[in-house]
């Protein structure tokens, strides 16, 4: 254990606070879930040139090219929220297709794909689940039947966040439906959202938003050559980019934001004059997810320099989307409950607190704690993965 | 000695639930869900149908002079629809408050258009019932009204309220009188309207019972709200068992996954016990037995948790089909949401339960005043 | 609903009153779980007599012969709680063994056996469970092999409460070994303790007591007459008696007799001076179970009308064991949690409470979620049978 | 920045794994509980060897001038292996109290003695630190102490004692001092021994830091504890998943069933992050971090019930095999049972977080005083 800085460490951390003391005015405005306007792309530019985004990605592939030091990413996003300056760019092209490229890519797909995308140029969605295939993802059955060099795509995704905002998808199809198992014959196909044959729909969730789509394709033809990795081994390409995903799902350092915010929340709310704060059972409960969120930060930073060092941290890291998402939903209900009949209130009702933020915190972490696997699915693989228990044994053939 | 319903009670309840499926279907929420501030002149007729606002005024008055017990067996199937109309201020407080301590001339004034569905009063006794969150007050000065209140219910088109000020005091109020302005305060639960009332001066008659009166329409506003957490859930759970027995993953139902099988079983063992508590609350009620109170405030306390647990379970039982309106799940998960917060969280109801037998002294209580 | 006492009823619990008034010298001495000594063999045939103990049996097998009338049963209990009266005679024997009988045994075995059972005479205990075969109970290998008119059995039993005091036990045995399923080819049978070739040895618990035994048998030679039921149909005698069992481990008036013991704990107990009842966290706990303890209580009351009634309670009764047991063993929790430190103490040691007897409670509760019927399979039976849902699918045979 | 452990620890760590399976296995630990009155000459031996005394005494006085972290480590694989000898008090609480707030000659004088192992000192500091559940008070007057003190460990074969009294002040009380009984008592766990001392009017060398200094050794402590309760808890859920794969029932392991699965993966989820936390507090407190404090009792206070679930949950997937004796695994949860309640509940431990941030005053602080 060893939390101290160096100089050199010092250094950085001073000049990251210079820069962003000297680029105030080219903060971007907020933009929500479309496409990034231009000076939210001017300010990613500029963070990549400076390292604090991209930070490790060649600069062959149009990052910093930086070494991995978990320490300096630590300070820049210490320095970042010091500051509240907004981050570079977050989006599933970034977070998963990136990273699957520079695993599973070709050197052609790299060079074409990676550099806009970091840049915001072009925004992706990812073509996973169907309605038929959730928790049993490798059940899919949107076919890409060959046709001489092309592929020809019929079927239908869902919970395809930012579908609507897209230049291009990362989806999976079923591209040898003989396989001899379900498995194999899939692949990891990457296409325009323009290409002719494909519907976009919203869906509307509980919160009153369409947070995700429907993606409908109909004679959708794409060129073989647009398969990431090997035809047939999208499965395997797949479960990269899911890796990254459930990492994505478990950011501690949100959960710890949201406790802050929680805490004002109850010095602030009332009940017949008193403080919520005052209020023991309220108290005991905000405390006991404290302990729960700080325990999962740490249990963060040990994760990082395992991956730093190349360690494998095996149920460490499994455990994490399972815990985290459900300590999110807690807050969210915490918060509910600390303004008791006025945490109701809903989106721009009179009265409201924050646009009933925490309702719809609520009601979409629930959604969060079913996306990306399962609470049920992951706990499976902690008990399988992680502690070696047997699998699900063999059915018998239904007759 | 019998501990179940009668053979009338059973009947009734297979009726209206029959009527409600009809009256108040899936669709006809979405609608009302759509435009919440618009009243559903069609369901509230229905009601009125089937006799659900004269049930708790007497015959005398044109009623049909059942008890609160029967208001629950209601209760419970409103939940089970989401039914958009009003009840809890209209069908359970107003008569209530009226028939227990209202003068004779409001008696034979509002009962029998109650009973008949041409009057519906709103109610506005939350305040000094669950606590104020906010940092308005109301209070009575020589029989005037001023000051604000929060969390009324059933106030769109509402003829008049019955009010209870912040020392716990009951009124009747008219809804056109002059002085009252109603805002209507939007909820997550969009099945059921939320108002507050501002009073400047407003012209009130005061009703008798003084905070033993407000007590029991607490009483009652909890049982029948624990009644709407109990249909609203076991609706939720029967949908779940459904849809994991058609649901397919890996080749078999998901409801033959064990995983999904226990949080069936987890749902329904925690509901369904809170059932005869709240027969035994209404049966006390009705007879003025001594642990009528508390019963209440148990009923009511965990029912909200039993249904929050089974709201929450249900929809990941339905994985990302439960987050979306497809099914229309969400319309229960928030009307549970509503049910649990409203009158009295699980926590100070608790806190009211200590207090009322004497395991603690009002100076130790730690949530708010007690009412 | 209609909770009110008719005339006859409240003549009736005069009536109780008034014996329990008369009869308080003969009130006997607590024993454990050892034989019913003279006192206690003498106080039951009184209430027997008196129709306070085996009320609804018939006469003709040494019971009282009473109509069921579930609001008598209800006076007489809680007339015996009012007066703190010693109950009769609660033994494996007569609540499982007795009803088994009533209900699958010949009129040889119920005039034979229920009568000296039921005065206490016969001590009884159950021979079902198996080191392999526990929750797969019907895996049972203690086998029995035909020999003339005789089974010899060999195997062995465990969590044999009371066979150190038993004279008699009802046993399962495998009497067909090559059945189509296991189900089919077990027997119930009955006999003697005093066998030759059966060995007890008591087993310790974590309390620190034996409050079971394994029970080992030897080429142990049973008449074939001793079968319950008939041969091969175990299985169905033995659920008879294991709904019986599971209905014993849910009495709701034992959790509510346990909830005021410690609220008065509560009362009592002190931390730097102030009432554990003033804390509001474990104030709220205590509050939470009292709910859960008091729709228990009125579950039981619904179940027994439904049972009166002759209706089939369903799911209602599937919950009952599950619940209890949990909401028992969250209130000794409560209970060593109000003491702290305190509530280590254990046994007789200095400065303890009650003996310890809540940290007892906390242990062996555990003991009970676990027999019977483990959670697991409680929350498989409600899912299975309660709510209809599918049963595990048939497994592929393992190669 | 490196969060993780030093190769040196991880040897460490290992090392002393290895040799207290060979020092405390299991028939040893039954050998001890037989009869917890007795000292443990022979496990105590092996932990001097190990160099466990010596790991929080200076090497100026001989010792191994390790950190607390050190000790948290050790701490750990005492709970895997319910090593039934003094630490808490011998090695941690006597150490960090003697060094920290001693007299130079009383550090002379005893330090280099505790780290050899020839002597072990008892701590009597639990009463102000957990809350006083008895009567009794200890009370200093003209350097003497009079009144009792509860919940005393290490004090078998103990030569003197670290004391503190209810106003939190600090003292050293030599064991065969006039006026001073020990009165053993018996807790549930027979791994660790658990006195009451009485004084009256007990010569008493005052130790400096005051309440401060009290507050150290609480956090040492706490953070012990939580160890102590990692290492029994995973102990559990290892031996568990172990059960699991090989006890068969329908004709497979039952940690193929996927109920079993769930109760596994939940406990591990549960207990494994706080690992972390309990490295980082006790980095924070060997580097005098202003957090260290606030993270020692969010530690114990989330391993209290993490380890509590592991331990209900792990003798549940042994079944009825759990709770007998044949496995031991009551040792476990016997110990993980004495850790929950001692030096501070978990309530306690959460009240004096919210006051340690600050969220609320000392007059809104509701289990009892703060140390």
């Amino acid at each position: 254990m060893d939390l101290t800085y160096s100089d050199e460490h010092e250094a950085f951390r001073r000049e990251v606070r210079a820069f962003l003391a000297a680029n105030k005015e080219h903060y971007p405005k907020p933009f929500g879930v479309n496409r990034p306007p231009d000076d939210a792309r001017a300010w990613q530019r500029r963070l990549i040139e400076h390292g604090y985004a991209a930070r490790t990605i060649p600069e062959i592939y149009g990052g910093f090219g930086a070494e991995p030091d978990i320490l300096k990413s630590h300070i820049i996003a210490e320095e970042f929220s010091r500051a509240k300056a907004p981050w570079g760019l977050v989006s599933q092209g970034i977070s998963m297709l990136v990273p699957t490229l520079l695993e599973m890519g070709s050197e052609e797909q790299k060079r074409r794909w990676i550099p806009p995308t970091l840049r915001g140029e072009i925004v992706w969605c990812q073509g996973y689940s169907e309605p038929g295939a959730g928790s049993d993802l490798a059940s899919l059955s949107t076919s890409a039947v060959e046709d001489g060099d092309d592929f020809i795509i019929n079927g239908q995704k869902i919970w395809t966040t930012t579908a609507h905002a897209a230049d291009m998808i990362f989806c999976l199809v079923r591209t040898e439906p003989d396989a001899p198992n379900k498995y194999l014959g899939i692949s990891y196909l990457i296409f325009p959202m323009d290409t002719p044959g494909i519907e976009i729909r919203p869906l509307m969730t509980m919160t009153g938003n369409a947070e995700f789509n429907e993606v409908f394709f109909t004679d959708v033809r794409v060129p073989k050559s647009q398969v990431v990795g090997a035809r047939g081994q999208g499965w395997t390409v797949s479960n990269a980019t899911l890796k990254h995903e459930r990492g994505m799902m478990g950011d501690p350092n949100a959960s710890a934001a949201r406790m802050n915010s929680i805490l004002q929340l109850m010095g602030e709310e009332t009940l017949d004059g008193m403080r919520v704060i005052d209020m023991p059972v309220f108290r005991d409960r905000a405390m006991r997810l404290q302990g729960k969120v700080l325990a999962m930060q740490y249990h963060g930073m040990r994760l990082l320099t395992m991956q730093a060092n190349r360690q494998d941290p095996g149920l460490a890291r499994l455990i994490v989307k399972l815990q985290a998402c459900e300590i999110n939903h807690q807050l969210a209900a915490l918060a509910v409950d600390v303004m008791g009949e006025m945490g109701l209130l809903y989106h721009d009702s009179p009265l409201s607190r924050s646009h009933g933020v925490w309702q719809k915190r609520y009601m979409f972490d629930l959604a969060m704690i079913i996306g990306g696997g399962t609470a049920q699915i992951q706990k499976n693989l902690i008990a399988e993965r992680g502690l070696g228990l047997p699998r699900e044994p063999k059915l018998a053939k239904a007759k | 000695m019998e501990f179940s319903l009668t053979d009338e009670q059973r009947q009734f309840q297979e009726e209206v639930d029959k009527a409600l499926g009809r009256i108040s279907p899936l669709e006809r929420v979405r609608k009302a869900a759509a435009s919440p501030h618009e009243f559903a002149q069609d369901v509230w007729s229905g009601l009125a149908d089937l006799g659900i606002p004269a049930m708790l005024v007497p015959e005398a008055y044109g009623g049909l002079g059942l008890g609160l017990l029967d208001a629950v067996l209601v209760a419970e199937l409103l939940g089970k629809h989401v039914v958009p109309a009003p009840f809890l201020g209209a069908a359970v407080i107003a008569p209530l408050a009226l028939v227990g301590f209202g003068t004779d001339e409001l008696k034979s004034d509002l009962l029998p258009r109650i009973a008949a569905g041409e009057m519906r009063l709103g109610a506005a006794i939350a305040q000094p019932v669950s606590g104020n969150h906010e940092k308005t007050g109301l209070h009575a000065r020589s029989g005037k009204l001023s000051g604000k209140s929060t969390f009324v219910v059933d106030h769109i088109g509402a003829h008049g309220f019955v009010v209870a000020d912040d020392d716990g005091r009951l009124f009747y109020v008219e809804a056109d009188a002059e002085g009252l302005d109603i805002l209507t305060i939007d909820t997550v639960d969009r099945t059921r309207g939320t108002a507050q009332l501002a009073f400047s001066d407003v012209a009130a008659r005061p009703l008798d019972g003084g905070n033993e009166g407000l007590g029991r329409l607490a009483d009652a506003t909890r049982l029948v709200l624990a009644a709407d957490l109990l249909g609203a859930g076991w609706k939720m759970i029967n949908d779940a068992v459904e849809y994991a027995k058609i649901r397919n993953q890996f080749g078999r139902p998901i409801g033959s996954f064990q995983a999904v099988k226990h949080m069936c079983s987890e749902m329904a063992a925690g509901l369904e016990p809170g059932r005869a508590l709240l027969w035994y609350a209404g049966y006390a009620f009705d007879n003025d037995l001594e642990d009528a109170s508390l019963c209440c405030m148990h009923a009511k306390a965990y029912m909200a948790e039993a249904a929050r647990f089974a709201a929450r379970t249900a929809t990941e039982v339905h994985g990302g089909m439960g987050i979306t309106d497809q099914l229309g799940l969400q319309y229960w998960f928030k009307r549970v949401g509503w049910s649990y917060q409203a009158y009295g969280s699980p926590e100070r109801l608790r806190e009211e339960a200590a207090l009322k037998q004497g395991l603690i002294a009002r100076e130790r209580f730690a949530v708010g005043a007690a009412p």
